[in-house]
Formats: C-alpha cells, structure tokens, sequence
C-alpha cells in the first residue's frame, strides 16, 4: 500500500458515497424511480475487493450493486443513465437500479433475487475450469443470504469442485429490518463456509486496506488452483434499506456509532496526505457529467420493446 | 366496522382480528415483524401480539412455506406472508409436491389449512425479477385456491374466507392497490370463495377482470359508455376455482367478451377462460373474444417501456371498439 | 446413421455426438455419471468423456441448474439435465429469474446458451409428487422455448436444436416414450425450432399435440377412420414458441377442433391454443373446440385410477364424435 | 434393554425384511408398481429411532419409507393393500409404496422429493412448540439430502427456533447412484448438523441397540425443552436403490462387507436367547395375512376420483 493507491481507493469510495447522494436527491425529484438500495457505509467491501481483480475476471452482485458496478468501472454516465432508464444506461433502461449490466467490465449484475447470483457465479467459475482459464470468479451478497438454502447448495459445489470463486459476504447486520442473530442460529457466518471446507476469513469491512489485503490474497490463493475462498467482511449500511424503510428495527445511536467507522473518515488516519478537497472536486465534476449525460440520454421507442427476449430479436 | 380505510388497512385488520379471535393463527414471513412488513402491511402487529405470533423469518421462502404446511396440519392456522410473488418461486416446490397434494395423496387425511398471502404485479418499475404476476399460472394447480383481491372489502374478507377454509388458499394482493381507499364494512356476509361479482353492469360485451386491472377496467368502461359502447365488468375475485355461472350468463347476455389480466398473455388465465367460454358458451358468442394482458416481455425498468407492456384502460377500450366492430 | 433405434437411444446419441464435436458441450445432473442417468439416457457417456464432461452433482437443483446458466455465460454449452420435471420446481427461480430474464435485464448484452432437459409425464404408478407434465406450464415464460419430442427422430434432432440455439430451451421428453422404436436418419436437416408437424393428414377434425400424447392421438385417428371420421393430427414439437401458422391452416381446412395434452385441463396448454383460434380463426370454427386433458387431480397410485386421469384413445375418441356431432 | 426389548427389536426388524422380501416378489408378479426403494439392511434405523417414540409423537419419512410405517406400527395389511393399489390401504390406493400416510400413528408420509419433509416437520415442531404440547416430531431423511438447500434452511430454523425435533440421516454412503464423496465437500455429516449449533452425534445405524438408545436420550433431551438433536446413522442397503436400478457405481465386494453388519445378525450376537425360528414363524403369518388383505382388497371406484382435492369432496 502506497499513497497513490490509499489516493485510487479513496477517490473510489467518495465517488461511490457521492454518487449515491446524487441518485437519493434524484430520486426525491422522481427522475429515479423503483428500489434504490445504498451501499452507503459500504464502499470499503466492493473498493477493497475490486482492487485485487484483473479486468479478466468475472463479478456478479446484487440488487445493492451501484458500488460494485462503480468499482468496477462501469462508466458513471452508464449507470447514472440506467437509473434514469434511458437507452444510454448499462442495461440500456431495462435494468434499472437492481439490474446493472455490463459486459465489457464482465459485470454479470445485479440479481435481485437474494443468493441467486450464486449459483450462476458456480458456474461462470466452472466454465473457466473446465476451459483451463485462469480467471476468478468473485461473487458478492449480504448475510441475509446465508439463510437461502441456494447459499448452502452453491458453497458446497464450490468446495467439492474445487472452482476459482471468491465469496464476498457483506455482513451489515441486517437483512432489510431482520438482525443477524433473528436470522442465523451461529451468527459467525465465516464458520459457515469452513463447514464446507472452504478457506474462510472475518475481515474488518469499514477498512479498505484490510479489505484490498485480504482480497489479494484470497485471489493469489485462488489463482494458485486452490479452490474458494469465502471472506466475510464486517460492515454497517448508514442508510435505510431502500427509499421505503421506517427504520424501526434498529437504534439511531448503533447507527451513529458505526458512522465513527466510516472508511471515508478510516482511511485518511493512515494517509493524512490524502487530498480530500481535490477529491471532491474532481468527483463533483464527474457526477454533474454523469447527471447532465442521463438528462439527455434517449428514451428506448416502444417500438423496440420486444427486443432482447431471443437473441435473434438482438439489434447486434 | 363500517368505514373508508385503506386496501394496507384492510388486510392488516382482518389478520389482527382473526389473531384477536382465534389462538391457533399467526403470521410468518420475511420482515413481517421488527420491520412492520415489506409493504407495511403487517405494521404495529408486533407490539400488539408479540414475537412468538408475528414471526420474522429469516430468507428461506422453502422452509418457512414447508413449516407453514406443517403448522397447519399440526392444528394451527398459519398465514405465511411470502414478501412477493417473486421470491415464491423458490418456495414452489413446497406448494405443489406438498400443499396441493397431501390431502389426496394421503387419501383424504391430512388436510392443509394453510393461508399465504403474497404481493403481485407490475407498475412500482422495480424491473424484471420483481414484476411478475404469476397468479394466473398458480391457478393452474389442482388443490389449491388461488384469491385476488381488488377491492377494500374483499381485501378484508379474502383473509377470513382463506382462514375459514380447511385447504390451502393463495392470497394475491396487488402492489399497486396497498394505497386505494374504499368502504369497509365488517359486518356484511362475505360473498364466498370461487364467487365472481359483477361490478358494473351492461349489455354489450362482458369484461372479465381481477385485482388491479379490475380498476383499468372500470375506467375504460366509463370511457365507452361515453362512446355508446355498455361494458359489463366481472370481478373474478378467485382465479382458482372461477365462477363459469356467472361468466357464461353474463356471456349469454351481451354475445361479446374480453378479457383483461395482468399476466403475460400466451398461457394467462384469460386463455383459460376463453377456452371454458368456447367449451360452454361456443354458440353466445358474436364476435371473438378479444384479451389484452402483459406483453410477453421480462420487465423493464423504464416507466414508459414499463406501462407499455402492462394492460392499460386506453388498449382495453381500442380492444372493446375492436371487439363491436365484428 | 440411418436405423431404428429407442428414443433413449436417440437421446443418447445426440448428446455423444454433440460432445465429440463440441468441446463447450457438457452433461451435468444428478446421477447421469455413475449410475448412468436415472432413465439410463447417459448410460456410457462417463466411460467415454470422463467425469470432467459427465458431472455427477449432488441434490442441489437450484444450485446446479444455476451453474448451467453461469457456464453457459462463461461460453460452455451445457446441458443440464433435471431427472425429472417434478424436481425442476426447486430451480424455477433459476429457470424464470435468471435464465429467462438475463437477456432482456441486461438490454442485450448476455445470452443464455442453455439446454435443460427433464423427463415428464405420468403413466408409470410413481403418483402425486413423481408424474406432474408441466411443460405446457412452463411455456408461460417468455425468454424460454419449450420442446417436446414426440418421436425418436425428434428426440435426437432436438437435443442439436436446442445446442444450437443461442438462448435457454428446455427439453420435455416424457417417460413413456423411452423405450419407443423408431427410425432416426441423423442426415436429414431438422424441422426448426417453433415449427409444428402434420403427422396425419384429414380434412375433418384438426387434433393438436404433442409429447406422448401423440401416439394415443393417432390410435384414436386410426379408430375415428374406421368409423369414417378423418382426423388431421398435428404435432406441436414446440410449446414456445407455438406454430400458430399450421395450426390456423388446418383449421381452415377442417373448420373443428380437438386438442390433446397431459397438462392438468385449466390453464394449460390447450387453454391457450383455444384461445388463439378463437382470435386468429374464429370465423373458420363450425363447433365449439374440445379438449382431453388430464383430470385435475394429484395423480393417483393405483393403476385404474391414474390411468383413468390421463388422456386416452377411448376419451379423444368420444370427444372426436361429440365435435362432429355439432 | 433386555430380552424382552431384544425380542421386540427383533421381531420388527424380521417383520420389515420379510415385508420387503415379499413386495420384491409380488412386484416381479406385477401386483405391486411404480418406484419401489427397499429398507433391507437399514431396519435397525427405523426400528430403534421409533422404539423411543410416544404415541403422541409425529413421524415424516421419505419414499424408503417401508421400514418406518411398519416400525411406526400401521398394519401390515394396510401397507400391502397400499402397495397394491386397493381401497384398504393406508393412503386408499392413491399413494403407493412412496406415499404412505396414516393419521391414528401420525404419520406424515412418504415425502417423495427429497427433503420436501424436512420443512414440514420444522412446521409440525412450531406448532407443538406454540401450542405447549409435549410433543416430538421425528424427520428421516438420506445423506443425499443434506445437498439440497431446504435441509439447511430447516436447520436453521430448527436450531433458531428451539424446536423440538429429531433429525435422524440415515447416511447409506449412497444417492442413487452418487456416492457422498461426490456430493459432499465434507463427508461427515454430523459436522453440519454442528455448525448450526445442533446436538448432533454419528452412530452405528446398523446396530439396533444403539439406535434405540442413542434416540432415547435425544427425546429425553428434546422433551426437556433443549431444542432440536440430530443423529447420523451410519448404515447401508443391501439392495438397488429402487426396482430399476443396474448398481453400476459400487462394488459387489462392498455390499457383501456391509452385508457382515446385517442387523438381523448383529442383534442376536448380542442376545442369543431371542428364538429367531419362532419369530420367523409368526412373521410369516402375518405377511401371508397382509397378501391376502390386499388381494381381497377393492380398487376405488373411478367415480370418486376426484374426491379429496378438497376437504368439502372429502367423504368423512
Ligand atoms: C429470495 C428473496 N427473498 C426476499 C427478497 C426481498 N429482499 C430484498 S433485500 C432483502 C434483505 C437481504 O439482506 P442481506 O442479504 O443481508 O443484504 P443487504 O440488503 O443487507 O445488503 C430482502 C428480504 C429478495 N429480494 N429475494
Ligand atoms: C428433489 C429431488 N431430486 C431428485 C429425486 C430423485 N431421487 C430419489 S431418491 C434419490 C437419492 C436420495 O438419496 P438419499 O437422500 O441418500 O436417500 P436414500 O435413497 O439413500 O435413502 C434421488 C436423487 C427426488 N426424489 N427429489
Ligand atoms: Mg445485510
Ligand atoms: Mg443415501
């Protein structure tokens, strides 16, 4: 870890922690409709983890996904038009929010349904086993997921075939307004995964060095052809669930309480020399752009409306 | 009771008085307890009833279905809150190898008092894994009741009827009706399962309809009546079984019919009852029969690529002026 | 190849030679390695590609039919197969969520190159949970195509359909139908995808199908002949999409229509047959369609009774007469 | 245990042999149809799990479910009258040999999908538990069901909720024809149970002894209020998995090993005094009984098939 990196991480998270400001006021004008989950709080887990990717491997997420597909480096522009459903967006409109798409990062989405990414990541992780590729396949989902019996299902085959795929768990304590210890009869998810065999790791969500660190080696490990690796990274979400949520489950003082562990606020201890000001400026450029591109993108004619349900209907 | 509430309440109030009433029913599902109900249904049942009759579940649709077919055969009146219509698929095995099957397969004896509710439809632009109105597709299953509220009142009584039934019912309640306000009146007897209500009626093409579309309905019918066309609106109220009676006589009056839902088209219950209208009223008819349902596209996000693929009044009256023309 | 072989057999082949030529192409399921697939369609393959090729997965439906969608974005062509339809209700939120959804969720961008096949069908005693025909059902979902051959030659042309075909199909072969003999020329060019085939010429009654159910149609066609009614009988091949073309041809020709599918009677796929003819050739319809179904019933154990639930020759040739009757 | 016990142990371990001996031999005759998955060489499960049952207790089984419904104690007759399609039998013909049902034992089936009982039972438990009975509820189930996803989401709930359950795996090292090394990354399966905080022990399922025994404390445990227990039986069975079934994938020499554990001989190893002739005798009694039943049984008439989709069909 040097400053130039501790500088790409931070831009990293402001850019997702801004964005997302941006999509909430947005949504408030009704330019954005439909769920919008924040990963506000969060921006460590995918920031961390994306760093230790190559542009080879494959990543498939969740409906709480906008930080992932930013960290990726999906285009602002494609996903600020997304959420405005305009032709422009990465999923050309159809997606939305929880559908974010994009094949030239290998950004596989975007599932909305909770741990039904990870029986697809199984098998994008297989395929590069059975074609000899050395990629990752890394899949990212909260510890809601754990309850699913996909979940259990899907970390098995991992283990018994030994697949290149690296299990990201965000656990934020909550699923929608379920805390973990109402959902989970062991709430160290981490065991979980070692039931299967699989190389599994508590890590510090809210610190993104931790988190980059952990990630680069679970992938040297998982490049080396030693199967899974499961990390569960310990994490709060600051905002409500979506734009519908009362927040009645949980105290206001837990939530102030973890706001002291932001990694916004983490990250600059260790690198004081991080330019903050000129972050915010340069961000705040890029989201004026990003909004200004999905104010003009193009609304899809309706014309065009049955496309995309075969592939021979795919204007290619 | 007798006053104008809202469909959220209304659901909310016949569980609460059912809880109050009967010691074998509770509630059980994802979030339905701490967070007050992904659609806010289920709000302030907690604090009245406790965490041992208002379950939150953790996300095992399989499992807490399964134990819902097992809490009811051991006595109790389970209402199972499956948070969408979406997610029940993962729970669908559950419904049809066991709720469906067991009181055949055991030769009549064990029976399912099983009541799950879930939310249905299109049109809050939450994309294609969260728009699916599949209620259409369950009342496909023998052994089961499949129910689809439209209204207030039925919001209310639908919940009494499935818990008052001994077999496994289906409750479909539709995203977009949560906010509708309506008269509520307690104390009217229900009109009972697998009975349609026509809610408007005329004497030129009958209109079958459910849940939310019920509403598109009356609202293009108003538009006709206007244009001299006299549409006669049927509620079906259950998908599961459907009221031929009531169909084939309103078809015996008016010769015409369309048919409106919220289902993609191929395979929709409008098939369906086109098909029994064919079988039943073959000779009524003056015209086809005419249907306007989903287009046969995943949801899309975008609102007006969304609203384009829904049912919407201005399609069911170009459909009407279609249908009288023949 | 160009001799008379078991539906089984043809199965068999087809995916031997599709994974001999192709690489990407793979078999995975449960038991379809060391037991040799639980209707012995794999028999043989372990031995000759290995167990990298002919995966053995644990009892892990969702998990493994997922995987097949994940494989087939990561450019495998695989093919899952899922012993049985009954099963297939743990993946379904794979098989609607994901593998249907993902081409249109994503605008465009990723394809599902994915064959599932499963077994279907009742007529073997195994009773409620072990006999469901929910193909027709399955055909609901748009971003899916649904096949169901018939015969040895499709059961062998389907499998490279479907591995050629850029987007999910599922494959319906039904139970009954494996130890069938047949002649299977592997050189003809395949009827595509979404084409119906005449398999009986007759200009009085048009009588749809398919699957198993075509054989029992033809018997009865053959009976009807006797009696001088002349049957045209025509094998749908694809349940999605459906051939509408040659359906609406015939019934232009004979002006009566039956149809004959296993699919529980309400909502399936004969529904939605009716209901097309009724809206692209009602005028062409001298009587009211029919349909033989299956009863709407969780199958029944008991020889008498099961088969008492399924379509049979007797029943569609009651419905035959019955229709000319009109 | 004494002689007494040994002898009842014995007498319904013979019992199941014998039945299924029988059914082999009236499936050949083509009496009896559809899938037919013999217990031969798991009796000792069945039998000794039941023996620490009250009547008041509830049973969910599988398709292999032979073995249990008559260590649950319904009448042989009915059984075979069930397997041969007729009126008399315990389903009324229509479930057959996966689907036996009987309310005076509470017996819940004959679940024929895989784990399909599992969620039941977790049901079944909750209600008990809600309603304040002193009740236990009993699952079976096969190793192979520890793949699916419904088995953890039941475990889950079960060790979440308290229940009182008994899950007892009758780990028969098979599925079909997949052996559990290739279905699970961690073979032993007493360690899952564990890591969802379950009381969980590995036994000798062929030892009928120590199955009773081990059951026994487990109910004890279970009424007490302590929450679910599961109990791994380590056992093996001697035939194919079902009338279809070529047995490609295991070795003759391993059936004839596992066949040396035979419960029938391992019994009276231990009690010499049990008159394994005299049981014989008796036995063979009651099987020409049940053959007789069910051939002088009435197939329903077709009118009434369509009785018992619905309650109100239901002639009562
Ligand atoms: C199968 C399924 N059930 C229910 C939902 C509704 N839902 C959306 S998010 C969510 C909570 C998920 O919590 P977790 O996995 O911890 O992720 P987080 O939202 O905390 O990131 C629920 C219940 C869903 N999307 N999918
Ligand atoms: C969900 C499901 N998938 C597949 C099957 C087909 N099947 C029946 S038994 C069986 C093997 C089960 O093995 P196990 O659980 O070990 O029980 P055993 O038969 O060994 O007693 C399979 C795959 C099924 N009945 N249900
Ligand atoms: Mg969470
Ligand atoms: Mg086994």
């Amino acid at each position: 870890m040097d400053l130039d990196l501790a500088n790409k991480l931070y831009h990293k998270m402001l850019l997702i922690r801004r964005f997302e400001e941006k999509c909430v006021e947005m949504y408030s004008k009704e330019k954005i409709r439909g769920f919008l989950h924040l990963y506000i709080g969060e921006e460590a887990v995918a920031v961390g983890v994306m760093h230790a990717l190559s542009s080879e491997d494959a990543i498939f997420a969740t409906y709480r996904e906008h930080g992932h597909a930013l960290a990726r480096g999906i285009h602002p522009n494609r996903i600020m038009a997304e959420l405005y459903g305009k032709q422009e967006g990465c999923s050309r409109g159809r997606g939305g929010s929880m559908h974010l798409f994009d094949a030239a990062t290998r950004f596989y989405g975007g599932i909305a349904i909770v741990t039904g990414g990870l029986p697809m990541a199984i098998g994008m992780a297989l395929s590069d086993k059975m074609m000899k590729r050395n990629k990752v396949t890394v899949c990212f989902f909260g510890e809601g997921a754990v309850a699913e019996g996909e979940f259990h299902e899907s970390l098995n085959l991992a283990a018994l075939w030994h697949l290149p795929i690296l299990f990201v768990c965000e656990n934020n304590l909550y699923a929608m307004g379920t805390a973990l210890e109402f959902t989970q009869s062991e709430t160290n998810i981490s065991l979980k995964a070692a039931s299967y065999r699989i190389t599994s790791k508590q890590i510090d969500g809210m610190n993104v060095t931790e988190v980059a660190e952990s990630s680069e080696e679970a992938i040297a490990q998982i490049r080396s052809g030693n199967g899974p690796v499961f990390l569960e990274c310990l994490t709060y979400r600051f905002r409500a669930h979506s734009m519908y949520d009362a927040e009645l489950y949980r105290q206001k003082s837990e939530v102030e309480e973890w706001k002291q562990k932001d990694p916004l606020i983490r990250l600059p201890q260790d690198w004081s020399d991080i330019n903050i000001a000129q972050h915010e400026e340069e961000i705040s450029h890029i989201i004026d752009e990003a909004v200004e591109f999905a104010e003009n993108g193009t609304l899809e004619s309706v014309d065009d409306l049955e496309k995309f349900i075969y592939s021979s209907e795919v204007a290619r | 009771m007798n006053s104008t509430i809202t469909y959220r309440e209304a659901v909310r109030h016949a569980i609460k008085q059912a809880m109050e009433k009967d010691q074998r029913v509770f509630l059980m599902g994802e979030d339905v307890g701490h967070y007050g109900g992904g659609y806010a249904v289920s709000m302030g049942l907690l604090e009245q009833f406790g965490s041992e009759r208002i379950i939150d579940t953790p996300l095992s649709e399989s499992a807490f279905t399964g134990a819902g077919i097992g809490a009811a055969l051991g006595g109790m009146r389970p209402i199972v809150e499956i948070m969408t219509v979406n997610f029940s698929l993962l729970a669908l095995d559950q419904i049809m190898n066991n709720a469906a099957n067991l009181l055949h397969m055991s030769g009549g004896q064990f029976n399912v008092p099983l009541v799950i509710r879930m939310v249905t439809g299109g049109g809050k632009q939450l994309g294609a894994q969260h728009s699916h109105s599949l209620e259409g597709w369950y009342a496909h299953i023998p052994g089961l009741k499949i129910l689809t509220p439209a209204t207030v009142q039925d919001a209310y009584d639908m919940v009494t009827l499935a818990l008052a039934d001994p077999d496994p019912v289906l409750i479909f309640e539709h995203a977009m009706l949560y906010n509708n306000k309506g008269l509520l009146d307690t104390k009217v007897i229900p009109l009972s399962i697998g009975k349609a209500k026509i809610e408007r009626l005329g004497k030129d093409i009958t209109l079958i309809t459910y849940g939310a579309s019920l509403f598109k309905a009356l609202e293009a019918a108003q538009t006709l009546s206007d244009e001299g066309i006299d549409i006669e609106v049927i509620d079906l109220r259950s998908l599961r079984p459907l009221d031929d009676e009531t169909i084939m006589k309103s078809v015996a009056k008016t010769h015409r019919v369309m048919i409106v839902d919220e289902g993609w088209k191929s395979g929709s219950i409008s098939a369906e009852i086109m098909a029994r209208i064919n079988e039943q009223a073959f000779y009524e008819l003056d015209a086809p029969m005419g249907r306007v349902c989903t287009l046969e596209v995943p949801m899309p996000y975008a609102a007006h690529l969304e609203q384009a693929v829904l049912p919407q009044a201005d399609k069911i009256v170009a459909m009407a002026k279609k249908i009288m023309e023949k």
